[in-house]
């Protein structure tokens, strides 16, 4: 059995791995670079470990000093979590040489479906329905435009190493179509070193819907369900919830078991997610699949009660999934709202800086998954992403209206945050239908970005208390340090032989 | 008979006055323009004043920012930045703008980040709407733009600094 | 429908019916004592209400204050939470009689059970096992002796009028009887103005376990499973979990259906809990029936998904059960521990005060329901619970080490709490087993209580810590106040020019 | 040729003396008693040091109390209280036992709350284990007894009064 784990990431997803393993009873070791001495993971976990400057290209990024120091440490086992190197087949390659444990599958399974044109091929052959697009990768304006005329438009071009929304481009008209290439290629070449692209026939009206699949190493292959992860705002998802608003029971059956195929299909192991769109006719096209730990997976630990990452660490053992497909079942509903320091009034200008207090929300149905503290500061080096909040309901509706009092009741101090944002889409009628795809956010912009209205008590209260701060700085710093950090204020009063109470 | 508070609050374009005209444990009467507020008000938290008028139950935020004297206070989704000007701020205010200075001529960017690329130099002529500096922050870049035309007289940083919000970083003649 | 509850309560609880309140979209008055104008509830709700003195007895006590602030905000229900006012059938009287909802049963249902012996004789007339013991009320030395020779030793002795530990004596040997039963009965005068005791069979390695009903105004009753309350300390709950460790599928629907008989036997309505006494042979007794929400109710909802709370809200409005005995099932394993503001290594005598710092453990399977916060400072006149931690997991050992890693968590700075003692208690082999009954306190005496092994390297680092909070104040002192809260801290070297690095 | 710092840490029985010998950004080099402890130490959270040790990560908690100079700290269940000895403590530590005085005359009760009852009046004889007054807080009563006999020579509270943890209560002759 894995005796310590070395999580080669940060954030929420470095502490929610560790939470698992102390769990477990398992030892874990936190890699940190210079901006995140700091961070949470650091403090929580068991040791730490320093692996160089801020930028990720120089610490989280650089194999050789995670290999480095899960072999310092003696830890048997590597958990990558999401993004940086989570997808990262060399890495997966060098840790085993190691003889190290790699938690997510082999190194040929994430190439498979790393490279997004490998994919489909597989997929096609494996009897999982595919977005009709190119079969090869494209470098060239001509063959491009040969391929449009064989899909039609609209299209959307895609980088063949890429995610995140990075080099993306949708094409509606013939006339922009070149342009779009040239800058999807030129993007994408910028961001992961390779201009090769894609093009597919765009879906209208498109649910982004997903299923989370386990695999162990002895062949056995389960699916957890859907999650509909439709709302995105540039191809990012905010809110994802499970069970999906447009799923049937039929359908439910008939994609988890192309789920499953899927996952055969490069014989995978571990924890996946196989990604899919799906149209207003509930016809659904494969989209790509993620061959790690997905940020919405509680969501899917909700409905289902499995802890996934302590799945992921069993299978990595050698052990066979402690589930079968018949024992499963969804209870309930469950959603996500990702929390980003960022200001939705100002463009999603990323908003990095010092917590200056943190309240968290409570109660039944609510989990948080967050890293940041009061006094911590969040750095401008990673991804803005700073929490993600989580509701349980017996039914959608009850779900929604405990994420709506839960955002109410989360405050964030210091920096901006999406949570304002958040709660106007809980409280779109067409949202609380569960009558959206992925341009919800586009369709509901005038909406979403109205200011909010006016409310002139509140305004008042508000600059009394401003004025009451004022004069509580002026008296500490005529006086000195108040004697008690949270003693009641005093008002200093500069006219006090006219106060008439 | 009232003693006049020099003190006026600024929020938006509106500006009043204030005034404390009582206090006694957490009950406050204040005058904030033409209305008086009779409030039970106390600080519970860092940051944080329980407010309660006509029943009614209030939690307000506060939090000096790095301006002198500015402050941003929230209530639910409403946020106010609010100016307290003092004797001593519209001093300062009157001065500056005595001495015609102005600092519309620095270029700045509202987020900390990284300066990616800059890709004007001393002495170049920029017009309005050209990008002047490329800053990175959590994984997103963002262009930001000269609002004027003219000559770049300074740059204050390098590419790769690490800047701090509202730093100024180009000067303009 | 109701429209806005008043909530006769305050801490933790009334947190949590705010909360529900919330979700339903409906409107929440909190009423406050004069120690209370900064706890949570105040802050929380829509509305406040100032009620009094600190003392309960001058505030949240006087049932008249109560119904005069649900008038005066035009509040049309009134919550009365656990303690205080929730048992007092004269205040649901009283409410009734002002035309506001009452959220709870019937004032007739509170006097039958309230009085501990025609609650006895109504349960044996519904087929409900009890006890052995007296059938009236005992207020003489004879009468008394007369009883105990009939039931024979060991026998307990409780106050007629009591709860929560207040007035019970147990009692092994004849030449202690006297003594006890005189001194149950002034204790029970003292706090209840009422001494009349009665006696019963004192079961030997006795198990709490409690069903959870819900009935409605239509007739409907079900349960909602039972919950296991045995880890007591002087009477006083601290540890509950669902499913029981020692319950069958065959008891638990035969309890369940004397639950369901107890409740009909005084028209119930609302949510109530059947107590038994459990021996080890799976003989169950009726205890007592606790006419209102219960502290560990959390449970209860976590595997049953059901928003008690709400639930109350529903029935109190008239409406039918929102569930069926067939819809419900126990999914998973439910923990809770209660955090007290007490020092167990001195005896468990009260902390109240100051919260420096609160640090609330989070992630997958983890509910916290509490009301303090940083900054706020307990008051002495009301109970030392501040919060309860309830941990969830697909099984019960799961849902123990998520407890365990979930205690290691919680932070609580400034006051003394039970933590480290739950943790302990978390650790004893027994408990984890499941093996244990009401004496499990007592049996593992030694090894809960036992002083915490020497870490020589712990005590090193905490005296250095120590030495820099002291070099770092007395720079505060001698340079005013520092300019950012929470900078990184610098020590002041006294003797900067020897540092050689 | 070290100089000899004049500060002492006491934790329980054990008095050891303390110095800094170097520090750079967060690294520390100290010794305590005879072991020298280089760590990588920084103040996180307001009364939270996180210290690297050898790879092992350790938050630790720190709160003054009271009582001047003397702070509690805290790693997971293990809670220890620290004196910091310094030669302003020292002094006044010497200056107290010179004047022989001795504050073992006085009740008081560790814990904050309400006086119910105080069974004895002034002048009263009272023995070693008698009760001296009874304090109720969060709904449980607690008696306190005295330690020593003797006569009551003051009552610094009446039943009623709300106290703070570690008052004075009662004076013994």
């Amino acid at each position: 059995m894995i005796r310590k784990v070395l999580i080669a990431n940060r954030g929420e997803i470095a502490v929610r791995i560790i939470r698992s393993c102390r769990e477990m009873g398992i030892g874990t070791v936190a890699v940190f670079s210079d901006a995140d001495r700091k961070s949470l993971h650091v403090r929580y976990a068991d040791e730490a470990i320093h692996i160089g400057p801020s930028p990720s290209a120089e610490s989280y990024l650089v194999k050789e000093k995670i290999v480095e120091a899960a072999k310092r440490t003696g830890a048997d086992a590597i958990h990558p979590g999401y993004g940086f190197l989570s997808e990262n087949a060399d890495f997966a390659d060098l840790v085993r040489s190691e003889d190290i444990i790699f938690i997510g599958p082999q190194a040929d399974s994430i190439r498979l479906m790393g490279d997004k044109i490998s994919a489909r091929t597989i997929m096609t052959q494996a009897g999982v329905p595919v977005v009709p697009g190119t079969t090869g990768k494209i470098t060239g304006e001509k063959e491009a435009l040969k391929v449009l005329n064989s899909i039609g438009l609209p299209v959307m071009i895609k980088a063949s190493a890429g995610g995140g929304g990075k080099g993306m481009r949708l094409v509606y008209n013939q006339k922009d179509f070149l342009k779009a290439l040239n800058s999807a290629r030129s993007e994408s070449m910028a961001a992961f070193g390779d201009d090769a692209i894609y093009i597919e026939k765009y879906i209208q009206s498109p649910h982004h819907i997903e299923f989370q699949v386990l695999a162990d190493s002895h062949g056995n292959v389960i699916h957890l369900f859907e999650r509909e992860c439709s709302i995105q705002r540039r191809h990012q998802k905010i809110i994802e919830e499970t069970p999906s608003p447009i799923m049937t029971p039929e359908l439910r059956r008939e994609m988890g078991e192309k789920a499953i195929a899927a996952a055969r299909s490069v014989n995978y192991e571990g924890a996946g997610t196989i990604e899919f769109l799906v149209d207003d006719n509930l016809n659904y096209y494969f989209l790509e699949m993620n061959t790690r730990l997905q940020v919405e997976h509680p969501i899917t630990e909700r409905v289902t009660g499995v802890d996934l990452v302590k799945e992921q660490i069993r299978i990595a053992a050698g052990k066979e999934l402690g589930y079968r497909q018949e024992e499963l079942f969804q209870d309930g509903h469950a959603l996500e709202c990702r929390i980003y320091a960022e200001d939705p009034d100002n463009n999603f200008m990323p908003s990095p800086g010092l917590i200056r207090k943190i309240t968290e929300p409570m109660g039944f149905g609510v989990r948080t998954d967050g890293y940041v503290y009061e006094g911590y500061e969040i750095p401008v080096y990673y991804d803005p992403m700073i929490s993600k909040l989580i509701t349980w309901g017996k039914t959608r509706d009850e779900a929604i209206t405990r994420m709506l009092r839960s955002l109410e009741e989360y405050y964030i101090m210091g920096i901006r945050t999406s949570i304002d944002f958040l709660k106007r889409i809980m409280e779109i009628p067409d949202f609380v239908k569960g009558k959206y795809d992925t341009h919800f956010i586009e369709t509901h912009e005038k909406v979403l970005f109205a200011p909010y209205d006016d409310m002139p008590l509140t305004e008042d209260l508000s600059m009394i208390v401003a004025y009451l701060e004022y004069l509580e700085k002026a008296k500490i710093k005529t006086n000195g340090v108040p004697s008690q950090p949270v003693s009641n204020w005093k008002i200093q009063n500069r006219n006090q032989h006219l106060v008439r109470w | 008979m009232y003693y006049m508070s020099s003190i006026e609050l600024k929020c938006g374009e509106r500006k009043v006055p204030v005034e404390i005209i009582g206090k006694k444990d957490n009950r406050l009467h204040v005058r904030l323009g033409e209305t008086d507020y009779h409030l039970d008000i106390i600080k519970v938290e860092k940051n944080i004043y329980s407010i309660l008028l006509d029943g009614r139950s209030y939690d307000i935020e506060v939090a000096a920012t790095e301006m002198k004297n500015t402050y941003t206070a929230r209530y639910l989704c409403h946020s106010y930045s609010i100016e307290v000007l003092d004797a001593e701020t519209r001093y300062m205010r009157s001065r500056l703008s005595a001495l015609g200075e102005s600092q519309e001529n620095t270029i700045s960017c509202p987020m900390p980040g990284k300066i990616v690329k800059i890709p004007v130099k001393k002495g170049d002529k920029v017009n309005a709407g050209e990008v002047v500096i490329v800053v990175s922050a959590m994984k997103m870049e963002s262009e930001y733009k000269t609002g004027k035309s003219g000559l770049i007289k300074e740059i204050l940083v390098n590419e790769g600094d690490v800047i701090e919000a509202n730093m100024a970083l180009i000067v303009l003649e």
